[in-house]
């Protein structure tokens, strides 16, 4: 179907958004958005291995696996990640990252 | 082995002896170790002149030389590979002389001591120390190769620094021990170095090679040359370092005086009639080696000798305590006996030298030790060093005041004595070889013959004193040595030395000429006459000269404040100059450093603290930083 | 430029620029929804390369569940109108410089590489090479993957359940409690 | 079972032993006993060596046993021993007798005082006897790790800080030792070969000169470390001021003598060309420690403190000893690690039993205690006079090995190096008898010093053991270095073998 | 590939259904019969563990996705054993009241991180992994935050699992592009083609970073402190030993097998992060005052030393990195032990509270010092035939300088495990942690690490057993 758009724009846009997602991660705040940055970035792997999949050895589907493997993980992660955020708002009212810095040094 | 293996004994007795009274020292009840110590010293006396009769008159061929040999030798030690250290004992001329001297002058002490130490606490301690040193001075005598006499050199100066420290509880008495001790270590070491280039250069420490007058030692003189004097020579004259350190001579003397801390039967036997002619027997000893191997040596020998001669003479003169004043007197009659090997030549005539400084080292043992133990005797009666407490004594004390006339007679010079004999030879020898050092040495015979009245004066004649207790002479333990050693002091004179003990072993015709001895005996006698116009009877003269010649009578007195320069150099030099700075340097360069290491890790450690913040977003940041540095260095400058 | 480079070219740029408002927005819950239309456009891009079943997932898993997870939660902790606290400017800055030079390098490292396809013939990702490959043991098979996910996805349930679960008998503290030796092997 | 792994054993057994025992009684019993066996099992080894060496047998080590122990890396236990180590077990043995006599009223965990104690003199048996770089390494660190509880537990002073530096930094000597054996290891054969650890293997290749050159400098300042090569010795004195008696005594009268033991058996033997090139250096650094290590002891006013410096000097002098490397001046090496082992555990006990007595190791806090205690006061002047080296004692023994074996080197740079290194024995008399005389000489300073008790029997054993060992090498010293020069034939060949690049 | 194959994974299905039953179990008990769960889970595992050791032949499971032999094997055994002494030291802390309703979920989450620990060692191909080390992350940071009220465990939970989310993120992208630029994702098929162009070493230094992660290298460690720090003890321990062994075992196998042609590149990396890490850590470690903190510090340096083995990329590296791990498990579960022994009766858990801690708990503190030793590699116990193997292999391929650097680290390690010795031997302390007794459990547990402590350096046939499966470049 688009086989004439030419694999490096696939792989710029998911590296960009990789790249995004590792900003989002460093810069929020909130650890809810942090958990999104990496959503972004699980997401932009999976462009990877669909695009080369697709593009490159469309003979077997072994990055198509892929991407849903990475999803269902993305998904049991993002499960245990908000049960932890849950229990620390539950301790700190608050789920500010910066709160989270009793140990150090 | 030979017939002479007995002498091992001679030594090996007192060792005994020292090691038995040593360990049972607590047990051994009053006066136990002193007779066990003296008895055993009795035999070695007896089988030494057992030995001197034997060697000299029994076995002697006549006409024949008289030849050096080893009674016995055992390995002691692989050195090198070709090098052994060797024990043994070595029979020559002087060493079974040196054997008399030293058996009889420290028989004597032994008997002498038995009165004098009456009382004192550690009795046998002082008869172990005494045995030891014994021992120690035997083997020196006896080895049969230089290293041997290292180990026994070494030896004989810790037992001198016992005895000498034998009042430990005394301060003064122990660092004169020190001094002595740490003086003469240091004079050892020039001796060491000495006999490391010495033994190098010939592979052997054996005397009888080294002495070889076709051996490599003589032979090998002109090899490599250091500042102008060959190896050998330089090896020579480092051992005359150590041999001028045990005998006394300026500048290494300063010990001697501090030494009369000393009991004054330690002072008799070691520093005045054993010990300190050490040195003198080292050089006759290796005296082809010197003659032959390193004239230059030699020539230092003679004028540090005949320095030291007048130096000691001088100050002797200004002493008050009477044992300093017998030890300068030591020091300026070794200094006699140096100077007489050093203007001596090698082989019959021209080997007078070294025979009147054998002669003169056999009956300076004599009147030495007769000198002070009749001073010591002396000290018994009043409890006083200091002659300015005494006088009048001859009263009180006969006996020591006739034997201790008769010595300083002997010193003086004046004939018939024995000291006549050999002093005259020695300058004889000195006028030989050269006319500077015999001035010296002549000028040096009137001012003995001064100093010596001086103190005798002092002693026993002048106004009487009050004494806390009446003086009374000693017991007869004490002035039977003195008689004895006064009757060796007056016929000593007459063995045939040069016959006995020469250079080259061989005899040689010996005569006293007669225009040299005539104006040692005036200059002997007008010393003597001086001394009886300004001490005999108390009288302003002695200040007035003093006064007269205040700038020179003080530094004598002080003696030339070479004291006084050592102790610069000890305390300041060494303690505060190096050794602070050391210790300063060590507790914090060097371990500073080392705590630097560690304080530079504890830093960085705290310095890199702010990594771990606690912020899982700055933990993101270092990883992606990371990754890209990774990136970076791997794929894109590798 | 067909239609498929249009909407190509539409989603990829709805991936770039809702990734950075997801990244930028300063509410949370638009960052969520911002979020959804990323995953929805990636999805759009799977459906184009006709990975429908993929497609499919995406849309259920991602956007469905783990969108409505994130949502549910931001409700749960947060305000609706609450903004977020900005990072501050220095944080933001090398953040920015280290993001942008590991993706110049990483682009960078791409275009230098000569990616070649496969030669051999392709296989359509429909429903039943899908369902074959996923319960396939053989090579290239996917069975074992799929078996052990369900493990993760226990374990990660079981892991939530137990965080989640609220404890009433105890007192919230700062501490670990400091338990008596002697009560405590009793209990 | 051999009778060099009985060295092992002994120990072991002894502290297991005194696992079981209940008190201080009980524990020093356990422990004397042992350490009896061990000194008499040191003597049955003497003379088993001599019947072997006067009955013919050439083999350079005697009594060897060899067990594989990792196949893969060709680790071995390999034990056997010649005169050097005969005599080095020997002096060990006598030290560990002298130490546990040295403590025998160590109150304070004496159970475990004792245990560390032991478990120390089995590291220094295990490096004596080893045969294998690896397992001699392992000994060597079983022998250093002791120390630091030793000190730290039952220390005085600044124990902690003592400990920690002196164990960090033999740790950092063995850091360096580390990559010297591996390096020896893996160029141990020629291209092809069975890699090995044994000594006596490694000894019949030669390991390429470059390597050589790179691996010698890490493993001479290795065990220099250990044997207190300035400027690496500052551990010395602050760790032997803080160690209690016993440890003093072994680690100075002992484990210092690893250091040389191992320069000399490790650095020199298998690396005989670059030792050559390079033992200027240290040459340097040695004649350095010698006279340093006396001024240093000059001024020093606490007694542990100068017999520390002491020990830099004459531990100096072993490792200045290996360096000349000619046979004299090996042997000399090893008596004055003798002499000084028994020496200074000597001086090192004595000071223990005064500070027992006195409480104060400040020699001028004391002065006169000759006339109290008079039997450790003359126990402390023989120490002394054999530590200045008087002949009579071993030190002169090896002293004057030493320097005639340094004299035999011809050239300039050599000969200022041994005469500065002769010129210590000056020095050293300073020091020793400002010592003696400040301490036991003069009045009695402090009247609480009237009636200090004298040496018990336990304390006379001690010292008196020692004294016997000084003296008997003293006076009798030709076994000794006949054993020692017989032994050193393999090494000597070695050397005479090198090929020297300008030579 | 016939069913009966299957139990070629007889570690992982016996897992899984060990961790089945234990559910099943748990829902038949009431709150108090909840301890129950202790002694069926530890016998359940102890079965495991025992079957482990029967030896089996080398199989290929899944067309390649799940391989097994015996070097994988013994890896797993190790896993087992270090588990089995973490489950019993576990007990005290279990049967404290905060913790006693969730004993089984404790045990399920546990054992199935082990199960992805055995999926990742055994896996053929990437994909499996990576869910091997996500299955071995996410119920281990649920396990971090287990204790709800402790909001350090709470704050170690998510910093753990954001930071592994972001690690294994990279790890992804990284798989994703040796897939794209070799077109497979199995090991045997990349291994064979892989080469160091830029995208590849890329890719590589992608992949790298994710295990670095794992394995707490410098500078990807920033999280290890302190999720050590706030997670229960014995999770502490679990991360610091199990989850370190694994991704180490994983690694050495990728690293030997699938990145071989690159290992001319990654020996010059691994040369610089073996330098950080070993150094960092020890930096760090020595101001600690907290113990769980310290030996968090002191696993970082110690993960240092493992990359010396792999830097040897020989036969001799492999068997020094897996016989490490297993001396490493013993020693650093001793230390973790007796921490946790103290921790549960006591709640201290700084060094200074160890004051003394000999005069009052002898056997405690005996066992602390030679986990201390073992750690800082001091002979006659394990810890110095460990390391001393790592550094001859790493001397093997002529890094002395290395090695060098590496003992000087080790001897700046013996620093501050002496400071723990220190504390408890020497330090007085006016009140020190009062004698008391330990359960059967913990002590079953303490004696195993002393024994393994003990004797592993000794019996060499462990060190030729290992040498003897594996295998170098």
């Amino acid at each position: 179907m688009i086989d004439n758009i030419p694999l490096n724009s696939f792989l710029v846009i998911s590296t960009l958004m990789f790249f995004i997602g590792i900003y989002g991660f460093l810069i929020r705040r909130n650890l809810i958005t942090m958990l999104m940055s990496i959503e972004l970035i699980l997401n932009s792997v999976n462009i990877n291995f669909v695009v080369f999949n697709k593009f490159l050895y469309p003979n077997l589907l072994h990055g198509h696996f892929f991407s849903l493997i990475v999803i269902a993980v993305a998904a049991s992660e993002a499960a245990v990640a908000i049960a932890i955020i849950i229990n620390i708002y539950r301790n700190f009212k608050s789920i500010d990252v910066d709160n989270l810095d009793q140990m150090k040094f | 082995m030979n017939s002479y293996a007995y002498t091992l004994l001679i030594p090996l007795i007192p060792l005994f002896v020292f090691v038995f009274v040593g360990m049972a020292e607590d047990k051994l009840k009053g006066k136990l170790g002193g007779l066990i110590g003296t008895a055993g010293l009795g035999i070695g006396t007896f089988l030494s002149y057992y030995t001197a009769y034997k060697y000299f008159i029994a076995d002697h061929v006549a006409g024949t030389g008289y030849t050096s040999f080893k009674a016995v030798e055992v390995t002691w030690l692989h050195l090198t590979d070709k090098l052994t250290i060797n024990l043994g004992v070595l029979i020559d001329p002087i060493s079974v002389m040196m054997l008399v001297v030293i058996t009889t002058v420290s028989f004597m002490v032994h008997i002498y001591s038995l009165g004098y130490m009456e009382g004192e606490r550690g009795f046998a301690r002082f008869y172990a120390f005494l045995s030891l040193f014994s021992f120690s001075m035997l083997g020196l005598v006896l080895a049969t190769n230089l290293f041997q006499m290292y180990i026994f050199w070494e030896l004989v100066g810790v037992s001198s620094f016992l005895l000498i420290g034998y009042y430990y509880e005394k301060p003064s008495a122990f660092s004169a021990a020190k001094k002595a001790f740490i003086v003469t270590r240091f004079a050892d070491l020039g001796f060491l170095i000495g006999i490391l280039m010495l033994s190098f250069n010939t592979g052997t420490f054996d005397f009888q090679t080294l002495t070889d007058p076709h051996g490599l030692a003589i032979a090998s003189t002109g090899g490599a040359v250091f500042m102008g004097l060959s190896v050998i020579t330089w090896a020579l004259i480092f051992i005359f370092i150590g041999g001028a350190g045990k005998s006394a001579m300026f500048p290494l003397h300063i010990w001697l005086p501090d030494a009369m801390e000393g009991p004054t039967p330690v002072s008799a036997l070691i520093h005045a009639a054993t010990m300190v002619v050490a040195g003198v027997y080292l050089v006759a000893r290796l005296f082809p080696v010197y003659a032959q191997g390193g004239p230059v040596a030699l020539e230092v020998v003679a004028w540090v000798g005949a320095f030291t001669s007048l130096f000691a003479a001088v100050i002797a003169t200004t002493q008050t305590d009477i044992k300093r004043v017998l030890a300068f007197s030591t020091m300026s009659q070794i200094g006699y006996m140096m100077l007489s090997l050093g203007v001596s030549g090698y082989g019959g005539e021209e080997g007078l030298g070294f025979m009147a400084s054998n002669f003169h080292l056999f009956t300076h043992a004599m009147f030495k030790a007769l000198l002070f133990l009749g001073a010591g005797a002396v000290i018994h009666a009043v409890h006083s060093n200091d002659m300015n407490e005494m006088g009048g004594l001859r009263k009180f004390l006969p006996i020591t005041h006739l034997t201790f006339l008769i010595a300083c007679l002997t010193i003086a010079g004046i004939p018939p004595f024995s000291g006549f004999f050999s002093k005259d030879e020695i300058l004889v020898a000195a006028f030989h070889s050269n006319k500077i050092l015999f001035g010296i040495e002549y000028f040096v015979a009137g001012l003995t013959a001064f100093y010596m009245f001086r103190l005798y004066y002092n002693i026993f004649w002048g106004h009487d004193r009050h004494y806390h207790h009446t003086p009374h002479e000693a017991p007869l333990v004490m002035t039977v040595p003195l008689m004895i050693l006064a009757f060796g002091s007056i016929f000593s004179g007459f063995l045939p030395f040069h016959n006995l003990v020469t250079s080259d072993g061989l005899g040689f015709e010996s005569h006293i000429d007669w225009m040299i001895a005539i104006p040692s005996i005036l200059a002997g006698v007008v010393g003597i006459a001086v001394a009886t116009v300004m001490y005999k009877t108390k009288n302003a003269l002695p200040e007035k000269l003093s006064k007269s010649f205040s700038f020179f009578y003080r530094w004598a007195f002080h003696k030339f404040y070479i004291d006084e320069v050592y102790l610069f150099v000890t305390k300041k030099i060494i303690f505060n100059y190096i050794s602070r700075p050391v210790a300063w340097f060590d507790r914090h360069i060097v371990d500073g450093t080392m705590n630097g290491i560690a304080g530079m890790v504890q830093f960085a450690s705290v310095s890199i603290r702010g990594l771990q913040t606690g912020r899982v977003q700055q933990y993101g940041f270092v990883f992606l930083g990371g990754v890209v540095a990774l990136v970076l260095i791997f794929v894109y400058l590798f | 430029m067909t239609l498929n480079d249009i909407m190509f070219y539409l989603f990829a740029g709805s991936i770039l620029t809702f990734s950075l408002l997801t990244v930028t927005s300063r509410r949370i819950l638009r960052s969520a929804v911002y979020l959804l239309f990323v995953l929805v456009s990636t999805a759009g891009i799977y459906f184009m390369l006709n990975y429908n079943f993929l497609a499919a997932v995406q849309l259920t898993v991602y956007a469905g569940g783990i969108i409505v997870l994130i949502i549910f939660s931001i409700l749960l902790t947060s305000h609706v109108s609450e903004k977020a606290v900005v990072a501050p400017v220095k944080q933001q800055i090398f953040s920015a410089l280290a993001v942008a030079a590991g993706a110049v390098l990483t682009i960078m490292t791409i275009f230098k590489f000569a990616f070649t396809p496969a030669a051999s013939p392709a296989v359509e990702a429909n429903i039943q090479n899908v369902g074959r490959a996923l319960v396939s043991y053989n090579r290239d098979g996917f069975a074992l993957p799929f078996e052990v996910i369900s493990i993760l996805l226990l374990a990660a349930m079981v892991g939530a359940i137990v965080l989640a679960k609220k404890e009433k008998h105890l007192e919230i503290t700062d501490n670990q409690p400091k338990n008596n030796p002697d009560n405590s092997s009793k209990s | 079972m051999n009778i060099l792994t009985l060295f092992i054993v002994i120990p072991v057994l002894t502290v297991i032993g005194i696992l079981f025992t209940k008190d201080l009684k009980q524990s020093r019993l356990v422990s004397a006993i042992g350490m009896t066996a061990q000194l008499i099992l040191s003597g049955i080894l003497v003379y088993l060596y001599m019947t072997e060496r006067s009955a013919g047998n050439m083999a350079p080590m005697l009594f060897t046993f060899d067990v594989l122990w990792f196949p893969a890396l060709n680790i071995h236990y390999a034990v056997g021993v010649d005169g050097i180590s005969v005599a080095m077990i020997a002096l060990t043995g006598v030290v560990v007798f002298a130490g546990i006599f040295a403590s025998w009223n160590m109150e304070f965990l004496s159970r475990e005082f004792f245990i560390s104690l032991i478990l120390l003199a089995t590291g220094v048996f295990g490096f004596f006897i080893s045969l294998d770089l690896f397992t001699m390494f392992l000994f060597y660190e079983i022998a250093v790790i002791p120390m630091y509880l030793l000190i730290g537990i039952w220390g005085s002073g600044p124990k902690e800080y003592s400990a920690m530096k002196l164990t960090i930094m033999l740790m950092g000597g063995s850091a360096l030792l580390m990559v010297g054996i591996l390096g020896i290891y893996f160029y141990s054969v020629p291209e092809g070969g069975q890699l090995t650890f044994n000594v006596l293997e490694i000894a019949k290749h030669q390991i390429p000169v470059e390597m050589q050159r790179f691996l010698f400098p890490f493993t001479f300042i290795g065990f220099g470390i250990l044997g207190a090569l300035f400027p690496f010795h500052t551990w010395s004195p602050d760790g032997h001021a803080s160690a209690p008696t016993a440890v003093s005594m072994l680690h100075a009268g002992v484990l210092m003598k690893l250091g040389g033991y191992g320069a000399f058996r490790v650095a020199i033997y298998l690396m005989p060309e670059a030792a050559h090139e390079q033992a200027w250096i240290f040459i340097i650094l040695t004649t350095i420690s010698v006279v340093y290590g006396a001024f240093g002891a000059i001024f020093q006013k606490d007694l542990k403190y100068i017999n520390a410096y002491s020990s830099v000097s004459h531990c100096g002098l072993v490792l200045f000893a290996v360096l000349m490397m000619n046979q004299s001046a090996f042997t000399g090496a090893v008596i004055q690690m003798i002499s000084h082992g028994l020496m200074t555990a000597l001086f090192f006990a004595l000071i223990g039993m005064i500070y027992g007595r006195t409480h104060t190791r400040m020699i001028n806090e004391m002065g006169g205690l000759m006339k109290v205690i008079p039997f450790l006061g003359v126990v402390y002047v023989i120490a002394g006079l054999a530590s200045l080296g008087l002949p009579g004692f071993s030190g002169f023994v090896a002293e004057m090995t030493i320097f005639f074996g340094a004299f035999e080197h011809i050239d300039v740079f050599h000969r200022v190096a041994t005469i500065l290194a002769v010129s210590s024995i000056v020095i050293t008399a300073v020091y020793i008898l400002r010592v003696v005389g400040i301490l036991l000489m003069g009045p009695i300073k402090d009247h609480h010093f009237d009636h200090l008790p004298d040496a018990n029997w336990y304390e006379r054993l001690s010292t008196i053991t020692l004294v016997v060992g000084i003296t008997f090498i003293g006076v009798v010293p030709i076994w000794l270095s006949d054993m020692i020069n017989f032994s050193l034939a393999p090494l000597m060949e070695k050397l005479a073998s090198i090929q020297l690049p300008g030579m | 590939m016939s069913l009966i194959d299957i139990l070629t994974m007889r570690n992982e299905l016996l897992l899984t259904f060990m961790a089945m039953i234990l559910l099943i179990i748990d829902l038949n008990l009431n709150h108090a019969q909840k301890s129950r769960m202790i002694p069926i889970s530890i016998g359940l595992f102890l079965v495991v563990t025992l079957i482990g050791f029967i030896p089996q032949p080398d199989r290929t499971l899944f067309g390649g996705m799940y391989h097994t032999n015996g070097l994988v094997q013994l890896m797993k055994n190790i896993l087992n054993i270090g588990v089995l002494i973490i489950l019993l030291q576990s007990v005290a802390w279990l049967r404290s009241p905060a913790n006693s309703t969730k004993i089984s979920e404790y045990f399920f989450l546990l054992i199935s991180t082990l199960i992805g620990m055995n999926f990742m060692i055994s896996s053929g191909d990437f994909l499996m992994l990576y869910l091997g080390l996500e299955l071995a992350t996410i119920p281990i940071a649920a396990l971090a935050a287990f204790t709800h009220f402790n909001t350090k465990s709470s704050e170690a939970g998510i910093k753990l699992l954001l930071s592994s989310a972001l690690s294994s993120g990279i790890l992804l992208y990284g798989i994703s592009m040796i897939y794209g630029s070799t077109g497979s994702i199995y090991f045997d098929a990349i291994g064979a083609s892989y080469t160091n162009v830029p995208l590849q070493v890329l890719a590589f230094i992608f992949f790298f970073t994710g295990m670095a992660f794992k394995i707490s290298l410098v500078p990807f460690h920033l999280w290890t402190a302190d999720v050590y720090e706030g997670a229960p003890i014995n999770v502490t321990s679990y991360l610091s030993v199990i989850s370190k062994g694994a991704a180490a075992f994983i690694l050495i196998i990728v690293m030997f097998t699938v990145f071989k042609t690159l290992a001319p590149v990654y020996k010059s990396m691994i040369y610089l992060i073996a330098v950080l890490t070993m150094t960092v850590g020890n930096l760090f470690a020595m101001r600690q005052k907290n113990m769980k903190r310290f030996l968090a510090f002191s696993s970082i340096a110690q993960a240092g030393f493992i990359l010396l083995g792999i830097l040897g990329t020989n036969k001799m590296g492999m068997t020094s990195v897996v016989y490490f791990v297993l001396v490493y498990i013993f020693s650093n579960l001793g230390a973790f032990g007796v921490v946790a022994a103290i921790s549960a009766k006591t709640g201290k858990e700084n060094m200074d509270d160890y004051d003394g801690l000999y005069l009052t708990n002898p056997k405690l503190s005996l066992l602390m010092m030679l986990s201390m030793f073992s750690l800082a590699g001091i002979p006659p116990v394990a810890g110095f035939f460990g390391k001393m193997f790592l550094f001859t292999s790493a001397a093997s391929a002529g890094y002395y300088w290395l090695v060098f650097i590496a003992v000087l680290n080790a001897t700046i390690s013996l620093y501050y495990y002496l400071l723990v010795i220190k504390a408890m031997f020497i330090n007085k302390s006016e009140n020190p942690i009062a004698a008391f007794q330990s359960d059967g459990y913990t002590k079953v547990g303490l004696m195993l690490c002393a024994l393994g402590i003990f004797v592993l350096g000794f019996w060499s046939q462990v060190y030729e057993f290992i040498n003897n499966l594996s295998f170098g470049i």
